[in-house]
């Protein structure tokens, strides 16, 4: 091989995943920017260190969020790179595409870009990788024309996502695509101009397997449950078995309440003691299905560590039916944010503020009640509060 | 022309295969033909058949229309991505599948990463595109899935694994829920420029980002001052303020988590717990990291029951075997010392030898 | 004579009977003959016999001696007390038990408390002696175990039920871990006495007795100031600061925990969780407290598997089913807000509905 | 019946359950102060509240602790329990009485005090209920006389207290009693004066059945275990099934590891598995025992809430031989109590400054190693500290 000026990267040219750099090469190829951005990171590659700058805010008319502001710490040697920002462009729910739709992405983003991309973000918007200053807007005027649209950045609502759901799924217990897009088309202006306490995450996942994650990454976290009895075919469970499934194994010895019993011929479910958990479902698709009356479990505060640890969303609601327009839903979505908006610090996050003011107290706010699929357990500690209502006036 | 604001995105309903117009709603049940091949088949009797391929997600305009190019040959111009960055070619054709695999292959896309597989690593910037990286990400990534690239085309794992990489505290790849995390980490204290402070840091805000109360903030001469022996190097600070850059190329690199789940399949989601605190950050291949990955995932693979995720086998055999079994040291670097580390003590006389 | 300081309590080796003293360290196995009555038998082959009685706890000098009297008869002046405060008779002769039993039973002595049983009820000092109480001990132990009496002679649970009493937060009974727990509470704050404060009270250290920060304290002035918000009435600040008096006649009652375990038998020790918020003090039989303890331990035999301890059955069958079978209404105080609060909140989608 | 003065109380002289109040009558007939006990306590259920004043320091010389001080609010009424102090008599270990020990013990408290006890305290100490002020020094010298001493309170270390242990009880893995009563002897100092920042429990359980609830109420609790393999008699395994016994729901179904088979003839453990949770052992006892290597683990932490939470304690060494003179066991406890005393805010428990300032900072100061037995699971939150020593210095 001839010798060339990333040595480094060059290493990861090779080997049997799809390269990125090989990526990066080819957009280099046509693109200054990105050919600064190759030899800068090949620089972090030999300094073990990264070469942009903190931050900087940088934006588009009418909207404070959606671009991700980024300065070369090198631009002497890397001038192409001085301004390197991101636009988060909103994916189509369900980051369906047709290829004409992304080529006119494509076509956009080699006029006013880099040619580099994220296809997605682990929020779930096309990333498109590095623009100058100056470029920002031409770049969203296009992007607009296109149909296309930013997606959220900064202290505002992001870019929901969802799962395949009733696209694909059989399991689909709600329509994850409509309520994403209704909930995105509703909230615009919540995601494109920040007025938060800090980012507001949604995420939608039409079962319990919960492919997009909602329950670890997202403030509000909506996913997919039924409340009747699990439909079996019982025809089709023989067929698993004589296919040599394991059914007592695989199935029954692994439902986390044991309510499966299996004597060679028949499943029977002891429903009462299901918690839906999807097991026996996910391993005999065509024999076991979802209940027919359909809904959603609202679950909140998910997160990452910053600042006060990691958090899972916890079920506020276990079941609220689902259908358009949606108003249950958003009312609560509303009461909910206004309660967090009037009390929360710069940067908490909505389960930090619940953590730091107490789940009775969120509760009443946005006036849900109390029930035990809430707990994984009741308190241990005595430390219980009482509302002024609950008590006896002094009768002296 | 004018550029419209709050238009939100193209409406999905444009983008779907008519297989899926027809069908939306009405899928009965799926079968995976063979790694990277789904069929879902509807009750109207229709079938769509999903080929998913690896991405490397930090891909070129040229790349997209290369992924574009063989969807119009297959697909009628149908694709989409997944929550993981995989690609999915949608088929309404079961001819057209062999003949698209045998396509992708040649163009060098993995096909795989359906069922009990490894699939795509959720992964993040690094140093590609951030400010606060402690490694890099698309780097460790590559180097990880050549390794590990027969477990993306095969399902012979005894569940799904899910690989996750951020390449700092923030984590962005939600790497805090993966069967096995990557997570960059600085090892020492921001080095704050205290010249600098007045004029790009709010002293309060930037007081109040630590999560373990290790600074101190003089407002009077517009100071800061960070506690050595709080800090814990989570870099939040430097999120906040400019002034209190943290990354170190000596002490930067990486830590592996591992046991977290999403899926609420038999047991609840869990977090990923620390297995590794510090690898270091050895460009371009991260060999230690590599080594490390493969090698939970290997004793994993051998010991594990089928259907058990990683952490649902770790917790029936205990922590104590999975260091055991795996062979990694365990250190006070392991017990948790944060807000509500008492939860995580041992209140039992209960334990293993081995 | 002068005292002699530190020399500590007798030896318990002059306490052993000889039997204990010559098979010390040698028992094989044991056997509960009946209920109350334990056979040790050692490798030596010789056979000790502990019959258990229940006792108040609460006992006067004469009782004491009617205590000894009956071991002088029965038991060679030997016995001992249990770490639950029952007695325990110790025979090495086989045919002295009957007539044992029946002289207990003559004189009033419940013989039972072994095995599958409710056993004495742990319990503290209350209006007895104690200076914090929220309730009185001795009294509802008593109302308690005469009307539960019948768990105490038999063996018909699906596991033993350890129930405990503490008068109030300070838990002395250790009423943490318990089956069945009974916990005074207030629920009022603190009547501060700010006339007496200067004299009585130490200000910095009533202000860090607050597990919740609700006391402000003025070092100039001299005066505690309680924010009724954050208070939640734990009364630890009266502790430490006699001028803050906490007991209120018409709001002071009992709450009511379970499912808690010590043993590490199959599942790990447990703390016992919120029940019941509060019931009224309605002396001198608590109906309300001992209907509803009574209640609980009845739905647990008539649902639990055998060896399942209450807490254990708890979490096979999950709590919506505890609340939904003993017909005790969920309510926002059954969830957690102190420091580890969400720790307790569920994080899955995993629950039943009933 | 007789109209009496006591009519709440009389109500719980009713029943079949031993009536303390049966006991405060027969006190009360000759004893003065325990006649106003009853009144101050009849009175109390009347007014639903207790009528004792705060606290009060009062005891004997060369002791700050092992009594209780307490001052009736209503002298006025009841002036024979103006002052009605308790004293803490430290019990012989385990709870053994011979009866002329025990009578000794009745003389003196009638002469000096109410006639009142508790047999006995939640700590495990004879609690004599209520003397006053003068009488604390002569009925301590009488105490002292007739070989007992004072038990501990206030911050100091309390009185140890031990299970049954080898006296009893086949399952001893430890000597539960000579270790207690050898700490309690060496311990006296500690006990007797306080000068520790608050309370010291230690509590000894000669198997993890914890008999004496060690793990939910001591600092210090030791736990007996063994490291070998649990001895089977499968002749009496046999013999336990043909006497009823469902072997594998009752024995195998419930072990916490599933480390049990049976296959109707033997029992078969995968030792390397078992937790040595005591539950088969505790059904079969005369099939199974505890393995021969013998020893205890050592926890720390346990307590009640105040101020922080209630706390179970933590395994901070899985395994110690313990044998006389335990020397090793009192290094450990010396170093720690130097460690908490050094340490910790007044009415800080040991637990509570851990979780304070660290389980690492603790097993550093105490020379312990890091072992997995210490956790549940290894830490979520990614907020990991490094030594110094662990760094790399800077090469630039
Ligand atoms: C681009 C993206 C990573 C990626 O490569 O995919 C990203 C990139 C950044 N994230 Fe993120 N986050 C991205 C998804 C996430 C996620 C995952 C998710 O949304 O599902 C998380 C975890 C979930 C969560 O929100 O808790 C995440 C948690 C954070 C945090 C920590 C927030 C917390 O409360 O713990 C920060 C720090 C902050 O906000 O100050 C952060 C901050 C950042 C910043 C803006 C850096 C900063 O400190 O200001 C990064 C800009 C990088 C750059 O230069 O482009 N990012 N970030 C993801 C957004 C792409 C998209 O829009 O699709
Ligand atoms: C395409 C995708 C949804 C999307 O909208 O993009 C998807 C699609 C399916 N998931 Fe998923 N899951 C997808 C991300 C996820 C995630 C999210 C993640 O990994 O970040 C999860 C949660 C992961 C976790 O628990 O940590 C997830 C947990 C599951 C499970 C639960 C497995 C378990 O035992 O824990 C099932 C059930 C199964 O596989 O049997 C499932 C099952 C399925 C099925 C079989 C559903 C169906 O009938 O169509 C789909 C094919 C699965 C396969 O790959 O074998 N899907 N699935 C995502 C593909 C990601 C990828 O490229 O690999
Ligand atoms: C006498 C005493 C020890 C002492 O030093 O005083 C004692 C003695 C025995 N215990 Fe215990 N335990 C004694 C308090 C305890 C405690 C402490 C407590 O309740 O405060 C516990 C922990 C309770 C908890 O878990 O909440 C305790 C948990 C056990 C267990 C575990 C049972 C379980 O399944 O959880 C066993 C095993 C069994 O019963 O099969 C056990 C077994 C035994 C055996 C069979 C041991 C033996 O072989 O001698 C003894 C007779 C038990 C019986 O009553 O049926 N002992 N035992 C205590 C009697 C208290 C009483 O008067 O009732
Ligand atoms: C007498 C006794 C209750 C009984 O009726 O048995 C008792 C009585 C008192 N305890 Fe206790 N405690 C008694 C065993 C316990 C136990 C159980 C144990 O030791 O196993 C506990 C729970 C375990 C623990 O220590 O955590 C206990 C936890 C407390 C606490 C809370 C300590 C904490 O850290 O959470 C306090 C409050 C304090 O220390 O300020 C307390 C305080 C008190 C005081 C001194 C009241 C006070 O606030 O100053 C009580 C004096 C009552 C009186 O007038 O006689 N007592 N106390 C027990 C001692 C008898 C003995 O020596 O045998
Ligand atoms: S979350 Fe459920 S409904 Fe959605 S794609 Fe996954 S399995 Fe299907
Ligand atoms: S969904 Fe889960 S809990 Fe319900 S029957 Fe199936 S495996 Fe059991
Ligand atoms: S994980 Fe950290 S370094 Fe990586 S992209 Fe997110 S904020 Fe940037
Ligand atoms: S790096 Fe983190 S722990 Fe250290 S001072 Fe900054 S915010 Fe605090
Ligand atoms: S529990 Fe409270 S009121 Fe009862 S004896 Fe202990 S300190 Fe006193
Ligand atoms: S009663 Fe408890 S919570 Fe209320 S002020 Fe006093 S110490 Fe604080
Ligand atoms: S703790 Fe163990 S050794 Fe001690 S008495 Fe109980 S069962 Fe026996
Ligand atoms: S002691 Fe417990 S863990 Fe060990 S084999 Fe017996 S039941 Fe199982």
């Amino acid at each position: 091989m001839a010798k060339t000026d990333t040595p480094l990267l060059d290493e990861l040219e090779k080997g049997k995943w799809p390269s990125f750099v090989k990526d990066l090469k080819q957009a280099a190829e046509k693109n200054p920017m990105a050919k600064d951005l190759l030899h800068q990171l090949e620089l972090s590659y030999k300094d073990k260190i990264g070469h942009w700058k903190h931050g900087g805010i940088v934006g588009v008319k009418g909207y404070g969020s959606g671009v991700i502001g980024r300065y070369s710490d090198r631009p002497d040697l890397f001038p192409n790179v001085q301004a390197f920002h991101t636009m988060r462009v909103n994916h189509p729910t369900g980051w369906f595409y047709k290829t004409d739709t992304l080529r006119k992405l494509c076509d956009i983003w080699d006029k006013h870009g880099s040619g580099l991309t994220n296809m997605h973000g682990s929020t779930g918007d096309a990333i498109l990788l590095g623009t100058t200053t100056d470029h920002l807007q031409s770049c969203f005027d296009d992007l607009s024309n296109a149909g296309f649209d930013l997606g959220g950045s900064g202290s505002a609502l992001r870019t929901p996502s969802a799962c395949v759901g009733p696209a694909r799924c059989e399991w689909a217990c709600i329509d994850s695509l409509d309520l994403c897009y209704n909930l995105t088309m509703t909230y615009q202006d919540q995601m494109h101009r920040p007025m938060f306490p800090y980012k507001f995450k949604i995420k939608i996942s039409a079962c319990a397997n919960d492919c997009v994650a909602a329950i670890a990454r997202s403030d509000l976290s909506i996913i997919g449950t039924w409340k009747d009895d699990i439909r079996i075919d019982q025809k089709e469970v023989l067929a698993c078995a004589e296919a040599g499934m394991n059914i007592q194994k695989e199935v029954c010895d692994l439902c986390p309440t044991r309510c499966m019993e299996w004597n060679g011929k028949e499943l029977k479910i002891y429903d009462e003691d299901c918690t839906r958990c999807m097991h026996c479902i996910n391993l005999m698709p065509k024999a076991l299905r979802p209940g027919k009356e359909k809904g959603a479990s609202i679950l909140v505060g998910g997160k990452a560590p910053i600042v006060r640890g990691a958090l899972l969303s916890w079920v506020i609601v276990p079941f609220l039916k689902l259908e358009p327009p949606y108003d249950e839903l958003k009312s609560l979505i509303e009461r909910i944010q206004d309660w967090w908006d009037e009390n929360a610090k710069s940067r908490e996050r909505l389960g930090e503020l619940i953590q730091r003011l107490g789940m009775r107290v969120f509760l009443k706010a946005v006036d849900l009640p109390a029930v035990p699929q809430m707990v994984k357990a009741p308190r241990t500690n005595p430390y219980v509060f009482f509302w002024p209502e609950d008590l006896k006036k002094e009768v002296k | 022309m004018a550029a419209r604001t709050d238009i939100g995105p193209p409406n999905y309903k444009t983008m779907l295969p008519p297989v899926i117009e027809r069908n939306y709603g009405n899928w009965l049940y799926h079968e995976i033909l063979k790694p990277g091949v789904l069929m879902h088949v509807s009750g109207s009797g229709e079938a769509l058949y999903s080929v998913r391929a690896g991405s490397p997600r930090l891909v070129s305009t040229d790349h997209i229309r290369e992924i574009c190019e063989i969807a119009d040959k297959y697909c009628n111009g149908y694709l989409r991505f997944t929550s993981r960055h995989n690609i999915e070619f949608l088929l309404d054709d079961k001819d057209r599948v062999e003949p698209l695999i045998a396509e992708l292959k040649e163009r060098g896309y993995p096909v795989g990463g359906t069922g009990h597989a490894v699939t795509n690593v959720v992964h993040t910037q690094g140093w590609v595109h951030c400010h606060t990286p402690a490694t890099d990400a698309s780097g460790p990534v590559k180097a990880l899935m050549d390794e590990i690239y027969d477990y993306f085309v095969t399902m012979n794992l005894p569940n799904h694994v899910r690989i996750s990489l951020a390449c700092c505290l923030n984590m962005c790849g939600a790497v805090h829920c993966s069967d096995i995390a990557i997570l960059g980490i600085h090892r020492t204290v921001p080095k704050t420029d205290n010249t600098r402070v007045p004029n790009v840091c709010e002293i309060p805000s930037t007081v109040a980002s630590c999560p373990t109360g290790a600074i101190r903030g003089d407002m009077k001469n517009k100071t800061l001052t960070v506690n050595e022996e709080k800090c814990m190097y989570c870099g939040n600070c430097y999120t906040v303020c400019p002034a209190m850059p943290i990354a170190d190329p000596d002490n930067d690199g990486i830590s592996i988590w591992v046991g977290g789940k999403v899926s609420n399949a038999r047991s609840a989601p869990k977090f990923s717990k620390l297995a590794i605190p510090f690898l270091p950050n050895n460009p371009p291949r991260w060999p230690e990291v590599v080594n490390a990955v493969k090698n939970i995932l290997e004793v994993y693979a051998s010991h594990a029951r089928k259907h058990e995720r990683l952490g649902e086998w770790i917790e029936r055999v205990g922590w104590e075997r999975f260091f055991s079994l795996t062979g990694i040291p365990f250190t006070d670097q392991h017990i948790d010392d944060f807000d509500m580390a008492t939860e995580t003590f041992r209140t039992s006389a209960q334990f293993k030898w081995r």
